[in-house]
């Protein structure tokens, strides 16, 4: 346990520090449209890297660069993409909330409760395929109650899919507090679907990473759908320039107590390890995202004269 | 007019099933996904016989959840596949619209070329009497979004043609047929009534002049195209010449083989059955008067469902959607 | 239970009398659109007649015959609405899959799904209204897998508003048999909304009364929504006109065994009704229907000079 | 220009808020409904404060389900209340379309007149650099599909105004609200930046000549006015006097206004934040055209995002929203 746990602080360290790059990216205008940061919810990512294979499909959301480091996506082409680069995985028209990597089959969308259709189709494909992979479907807690979710899990459970939903539940949408406005909880939903379901402390990456496990094994052996929903904090606003009045000073203090990396420390220092040991984690992820930053950076814009491209294969005609 | 019976007299229905059956054997990543697409083969009959054929994976009957099946066309084509979704209506867009114009739209753009989006949308539009919910043809709707192609044919040899290059095609296509045409057979054609059996393509964003002539241009798409032509053989009668373009595609819009020919006539007549205002007649009229200059042109007209609702009476019906005596009085009073 | 059956009978038959009517127009031309009818459905509208208020709100389907006449819409402007009369419901503008009666709060909608929202709406309404009214959304067993079926539910739940969804599962939707495309039943989903699930025998009206009853006294009194799900079986193709091919002739010729009319017939001969009684109801909802028609064929088509109107108040200012 | 500064200097937001505080005050049958509406006040603000006064169910926190809340306003409306939806932003509609243009657009026709559908539908459009799932204007979409007035203020006062009259409308109304401006304080804005505290409307469907000159016309609407007043001040130190139209509302479309301004100035810039194709340029153009006869023009123009997504990376955005320098340069152009 304490090898994995381990293993899991350096994912998430990696994570933090891939968002705090992206903070700097804000402050200094060089990212100018919205960033959602994973920031107090890194457990989930590390639970989930190393569980999927390349040819899973991972189908993700707005706060979705966890999510992308999980599936293997190369770091930097994705800090470049958010850094709006030429150099980006994109090269540069997507932005944070679009990002392909066709090979890994990791997608995702800024539309709340789009991801799920889309996995669906993945799920689809590798059924047609008459392969064992597997597609995974991030939604936050405010996406189960768009229709998607739902017409995607039937479907799912109709049709046996190796679908495997996670709901990362922060349990807020913005502002709205979620348990407020749904009339029940996700996992309570998976019999609606034939699913399995199973709610995991999302601040413990091991636990994640077992109840997680779970789920792509029972896809893999042609159970069907599962529900894993894993509840955590979100501890900044929204959107980086939210200012996030609509929760108090005290709540916002309190979410340090939930701290999955403060955490792992606690728990890894109590099963021997050292604090120096653990800080070397830190530096070299601070250590690996200063120097992306900087090629990075060192990269271009995208040329303007190339807007027009990529819209369609053949051309469609429209006036300039 | 087509003098001699066409060698096959089908429903231009079972002409679409074939392209498609086509299609699929010729390329087995095309599957089909919708509402009674497999066992009942399509409500007008435009994919029986896949499902026997295909199997029932390939060619899969959905539940009602055109947001999730319509999504999986996104995720089929990330995983290598050319998904055709079937929206039975074209009025149904709008549970699901999101995917199609965010996603699949979007997608190629969005991953600065990185991945293709290869699916067909094929729905029915137009008028049979089915009231506001069930009439629409919205193609207006779909061209304004961009990342699109949209095709809507007039004649049995354009449905097949049009239907195997929407599905060769590697952009996304919406291709809407019109419900009317569905249930009518070639021998109800006056053009493009012979289809034959083998593969062939129509392309996309070419118009065609499915009759010559030299006082007014008529430019129209679609169910349309038959009453321009009957309202064409009416007004020679009184000697005026009509030429009638058949535009077929919606996005990319033939704008030279429109221009080319209002170069001649100077006057356009562009009729439509989708709404008239903020769809294809402005754009199609403001086109042409960018490539030939106001001097260029000396009358334009146009019809379409002017800004109201599809109506449920026949008597209501008939006043607001175009037909063959509302062109012919159009062209008149443009002639003259 | 003998009198209310009685009185369900007299109900279903006119049912059955006004779809033939129907079934009429259609063959005749009169009705040059589409048109759905619930033959073997009536003992869902006769359970639901006279459960609801004049201000309770009912929202119904492209199936909605039984519905309007069950809320206490007026017969003849509502059959004339369906021949596309001047004297219609709607002036003929609507037809029959768009029927509005504001004063009893019904209406319909041709777009499956559509219903549940647009009743949740008018649920919202009574509780900001303050009163005990409560509002009724149909559907069918196809859209319970719709989006708009599981986010209208959640917001009842959530909110716990006076909504009952009245499902009709005849278990197909057009061609698709429902239950081979859904992963659970309507009735097994009522927990995920923290709402009241129950199933019921739609082809004997007083169960459906009951069980309708029970939903819509749980919503007066505040309890929150209900899922009442009523089993049926649709005797003729979806549309008129549709060839039904994906039926065999055998499991057609099965249904008349479900037929509700002569169920009740059956039941109320072994209370002790005699033949020529029940015959007589009959007879009283065929000629109820003949004069309707009548009267109906009597009145002029619209004047399409007015085909333009009602489209907003104000004009939109579009060229003509 | 304005040369002294507003009496008052709030957001564009705060305005929108300040309309529906007192039309709510004045309309008890007024309800909003939207994600983050009460308690957050909106993502931008425009909802500040209602919840706190009018409470939390006239003002109600929804879940992210569109389509139930949506379809909320359709039976609310038959309920005798008044809601007003929020739609985040503008390119979320694709989730519930069917609502809006099936059921909200038609109802009052579908029923001959009997069901009244005063619902305002909220959103926010227009480009901040959020890509292309979230910088869209949509506009047009709306406005191809009748049953539907369609308004976009660019001013702080005409924000508050037409919200006003949005709200005391018995038709339905879709509120696009540019993202850029709700952030915007009235001192700003060269143009109507003197907000009254008190109840005003500007009615619906009239333009504003926000500009007077006699060259060349543009016409414009929502953050693109200030482009264009900021090109018309750059080209008139070159000695080219250009009118700037404010459209306002996109249905109903004030032909008239501009098509005054044409017959004066022959010359007509339509500029356009929407997709340029089938949408508002092609519809105002077209329509200029058949109320001026070929004759009555010399050069007509137009710009907008050319059927393009919209890209992530500043330099793409700025290559594909029309802005003041590209403005200038099509007057330029056109003026030569
Ligand atoms: C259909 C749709 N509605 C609204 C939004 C705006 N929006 C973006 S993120 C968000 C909240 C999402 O909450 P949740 O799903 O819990 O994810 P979290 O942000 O907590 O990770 C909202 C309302 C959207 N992008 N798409
Ligand atoms: C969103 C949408 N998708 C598809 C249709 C086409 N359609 C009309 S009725 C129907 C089947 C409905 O089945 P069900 O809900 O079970 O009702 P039933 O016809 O059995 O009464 C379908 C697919 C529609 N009207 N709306
Ligand atoms: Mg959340
Ligand atoms: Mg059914």
């Amino acid at each position: 346990m304490s090898n994995q746990l381990h293993e899991h602080l350096a994912t998430m360290l990696r994570i933090r520090a891939f968002e705090e790059a992206c903070l700097e990216g804000v402050a200094s205008g060089e990212i100018h449209g919205e960033l959602h940061t994973a920031i107090g919810q890194e457990a989930i990512g590390a639970g989930m890297a190393g569980v999927l294979r390349d040819d899973d499909a991972l189908v993700s959301t707005h706060r979705n660069h966890a999510h992308a480091l999980a599936k293997g996506v190369p770091l930097v082409p994705m800090l470049a993409e958010i850094f709006e680069r030429a150099t980006g995985l994109c090269g540069g028209y997507g932005g944070h909330m679009h990002l392909f990597d066709r090979d890994r089959l990791f997608s995702t969308t800024g539309i709340v409760g789009a991801t799920l259709p889309v996995a669906l189709g993945h799920a689809y494909a590798m059924v047609l395929d008459g392969s064992d992979a597997v597609a995974v479907g991030v939604t936050g807690d405010g996406g189960v109650n768009t229709g998607g979710f739902h017409e995607s899990l039937n479907l799912a459970g109709a049709l046996a899919l190796p679908l495997v939903v996670l709901v990362e539940n922060n349990d807020l949408a913005i502002s709205v507090v979620s348990s407020e406005v749904s009339a029940a909880g996700s996992v309570e939903r998976a019999p609606a679907y034939a699913a399995r379901g199973q709610r995991v402390d999302g601040t413990d990456p091991v636990a994640v990473e077992a109840a997680f496990r779970a789920a792509v094994d029972h896809a893999r052996a042609g159970g069907g759908p599962s529900i894993v929903e894993a509840t955590c904090h979100r501890f900044r606003g929204h959107y980086e320039g939210d200012p996030d009045l609509y929760r108090s000073a005290e709540e916002k203090d309190a979410l340090t107590a939930h701290d999955p990396i403060a955490r792992a420390r606690r728990l890894l220092l109590a099963d021997g390890a050292t604090e120096a040991e653990l800080d070397e984690l830190a530096t070299r992820a601070r250590t690996e995202l200063e120097q992306a930053l900087a090629e990075v950076r060192a990269a271009p814009a995208p040329d303007p004269a190339g807007a027009h491209d990529h819209v369609t294969l053949l051309p469609t005609g429209g006036p300039r | 007019m087509t003098t001699s019976a066409p060698t096959r007299n089908l429903n231009v229905s079972s002409y679409i099933a074939e392209a498609i059956r086509l299609e699929m054997e010729a390329d087995d990543a095309i599957v089909v996904l919708g509402e009674d697409v497999g066992r009942q083969g399509g409500v007008f009959g435009s994919t029986r016989g896949l499902q026997k054929r295909f199997g029932d994976r390939r060619v899969l009957d959905t539940p009602i959840s055109e947001m999730a099946f319509t999504g999986m066309g996104v995720g089929l084509a990330m995983s290598g596949y050319r998904p055709m979704i079937e929206i039975m209506f074209v009025d149904f867009i709008g549970v699901c619209l999101e995917q199609v114009y965010n996603a699949i739209a979007k997608n190629r753009y969005m991953s600065g070329g990185n991945v293709a989006m290869p699916v067909v949308i094929k729905t029915a539009g137009g008028c049979i009497g089915s009231a506001a919910q069930h009439s629409q043809c919205l193609w207006g709707t779909f061209a304004h979004l961009p990342g699109m192609h949209v095709v809507a044919p007039s004649s049995p040899y354009d449905a097949k043609g049009l239907m195997a290059a929407a599905l060769q095609s590697d952009d996304p296509v919406v291709y809407i047929e019109h419900k009317a045409l569905l249930l009518s057979k070639s021998a109800d054609f006056a053009h493009g009534a012979e289809v034959p059996k083998e593969r062939y393509t129509v392309p996309i964003g070419e118009a065609a002049t499915v009759r010559d002539g030299g006082d007014v241009t008529i430019a129209t798409l679609s169910a349309n195209v038959r009453d321009a032509l009957r309202a064409a053989e009416e007004l020679s009668t009184e000697g005026i010449d009509v030429e009638v373009i058949d535009l077929r595609s919606v996005v990319p819009l033939d704008t030279a083989t429109v221009a080319a020919s209002v170069a001649r006539t100077r006057r356009l007549l562009v009729v439509d059955e989708d709404y008239l205002s903020f769809g294809l007649s402005g754009e199609l009229i403001t086109r042409v008067l960018e490539t030939l200059g106001p001097s260029g042109i000396e009358v334009v007209r146009r019809l379409g469902v002017a800004d109201v609702p599809i109506p449920a009476a026949r008597s209501l019906e008939e006043a607001v959607v175009p037909g063959a005596t509302a062109i012919a009085e159009a062209v008149r009073a443009m002639a003259s």
